[in-house]
């Protein structure tokens, strides 16, 4: 885990279950995670982990029903006051499911759709899916910067093609939260 | 800025060059979805994909260029994507779907590839 | 005063009084009004009305205290299905001050600082500080496009410049507000 | 990112040349006014601010420069803009202060306005 908890945090977008918002959301969470000191690769990728949980909402989670919310929560994760990574945690008021039976598809097998649980996992880490007490569901993710380790076992970025990837999948704590 | 994407649509000999412009998103995916599918309905032999005015694609974005492959090869037409962004590219490498299309770096470059 | 009432915004920011998140407010504007139609420029004066906004609030509003909140509600303005412009409301939890305290100083005197109501009542319409009756303080303000009309009496863009003025502020009905 | 802006101070014969880059907000202006000051200590007959690298500026960033103008009219030093984005500009007329600034197309220029 994450060294600091995520207290209220220092930005919350709250918007309806609309996919003509995913643009404010993924341009909130874009200069959120660049002002903590993300490059542009980093930026896109968490916005498109933030991108693909939320369209999971509006499809899977509300039925595409258009009025319902979706909370967004973007925190910098601090360590001596030295900005360490990004916390973000995405709640709904949706029917609460197993969170287990939230996985990504063998990637394998070839067809349109079933990537967006990979995606989140791969580009993100810590990702936890649970069901909210007052419910609802949450998920909670978090990427470090690079300087505080972050990225390691996190799909090569073109730019970032040249590091040696860990061998094992045990590198990668991201894995071992589901 | 309308809610359906904005797609270009021109025929080259025996191609078609399908070329949308912006975030290929949840929002938008639909309309370039019709838009893709429609070219594929005048069966050229080459149906190129020219990306160059799509900064962002999410899954939704992708599933619909999966989609267009499995229509290509039912119809034995080639599909070759072209003008790949940088952050395009970085999300079909995430979904290792990279080896799957034929890229081409510019339109000219697709008709022969 | 525009046709539909700011019913719930569509997407609502709330943000902690710290200038490091005016990127992120920012943005989150410049998307959302793009996505409803303005053009480039447009959509950046209307997210520079509410940075100036926000920076009021967190050295006039909260005197710098960096652990306040600021909350930003967006809402799409329909008329019949059709987008006719924007509605932005800017709260905040400070001290209450007297609307009318609240004005742009005369152009003419030269000096840093002493800009920020004046651009805000340049480039927004319907522009109206007031007091909430929960405390704190709300501003409220719109932009049309241009196919609604709007823009008109507002400052010339760049890209606008050859477009006529009216020639009395008579005609800029944000103006009658104060 | 850090939370101070990026300036670039290079001194080019009797000019000194001030050159920010990112947005100049409330939040970055105390850093760009903390180095303008300095590139201003050095008296330099002309003081050039290359806004080139400034997409976007708000009151805090107009009112710095505005305190530069003042100093430098103090000094009887010469201040020019150069390089001036088409929203930094836009800023400037809304402020009614694109006549107070001399503003030269690019740092060339400026060395001769
Ligand atoms: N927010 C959610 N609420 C409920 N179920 C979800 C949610 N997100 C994902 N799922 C489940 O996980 C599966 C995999 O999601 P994903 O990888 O995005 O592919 P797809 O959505 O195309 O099926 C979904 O089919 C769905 O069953
Ligand atoms: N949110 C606010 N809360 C309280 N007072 C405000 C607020 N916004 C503006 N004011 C008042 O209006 C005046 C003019 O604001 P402005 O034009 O932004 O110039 P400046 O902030 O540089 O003085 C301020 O000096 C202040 O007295």
């Amino acid at each position: 885990m994450s060294p600091s908890e995520p207290s209220p945090s220092d930005v919350h977008v709250r918007l309806l279950s609309q996919p003509r918002f995913l643009s404010t959301a993924r341009s909130a969470v874009m200069s959120f995670s660049k002002q903590l000191g993300f490059d542009d690769a980093c930026c896109s990728h968490i916005a498109l982990a933030v991108d693909e949980a939320i369209c999971n909402i509006i499809r899977h989670g509300y039925s595409n029903a258009p009025d319902r919310p979706i909370w967004i929560g973007m925190t910098a994760l601090e360590q001596s006051g030295q900005v360490e990574g990004v916390r973000i945690i995405i709640e709904d008021e949706a029917r609460q499911v197993d969170p287990t039976a939230i996985k990504g598809r063998n990637l394998e097998d070839i067809r349109p759709g079933g990537l967006g649980v990979h995606i989140i996992r791969e580009v993100m880490e810590n990702v936890v899916y649970e069901a909210r007490p007052c419910g609802g569901m949450r998920l909670k993710m978090s990427r470090r910067l690079p300087s505080a380790g972050g990225g390691r076992g996190i799909s090569a970025l073109p730019e970032e093609q040249d590091q040696p990837k860990p061998a094992s999948a045990a590198a990668q704590p991201s894995r071992g939260d589901r | 800025m309308s809610d359906a994407m904005e797609v270009k649509i021109e025929r080259d000999g025996d191609a078609v060059i399908v070329s949308p412009a912006g975030d290929v998103d949840l929002h938008r995916s639909p309309s370039f979805r019709e838009r893709l599918k429609k070219a594929a309905d005048e069966k050229p032999k080459r149906l190129i994909v020219n990306l160059e005015g799509v900064p962002y694609m999410d899954s939704s974005g992708v599933a619909t260029l999966v989609e267009a492959m499995q229509i290509a090869r039912r119809q034995s037409m080639t599909l070759v994507l072209c003008g790949v962004q940088t952050r395009v590219r970085s999300i079909l490498e995430i979904a290792r779907l990279d080896q799957l299309f034929k890229i081409a770096d510019n339109a000219a470059a697709a008709k022969t590839l």
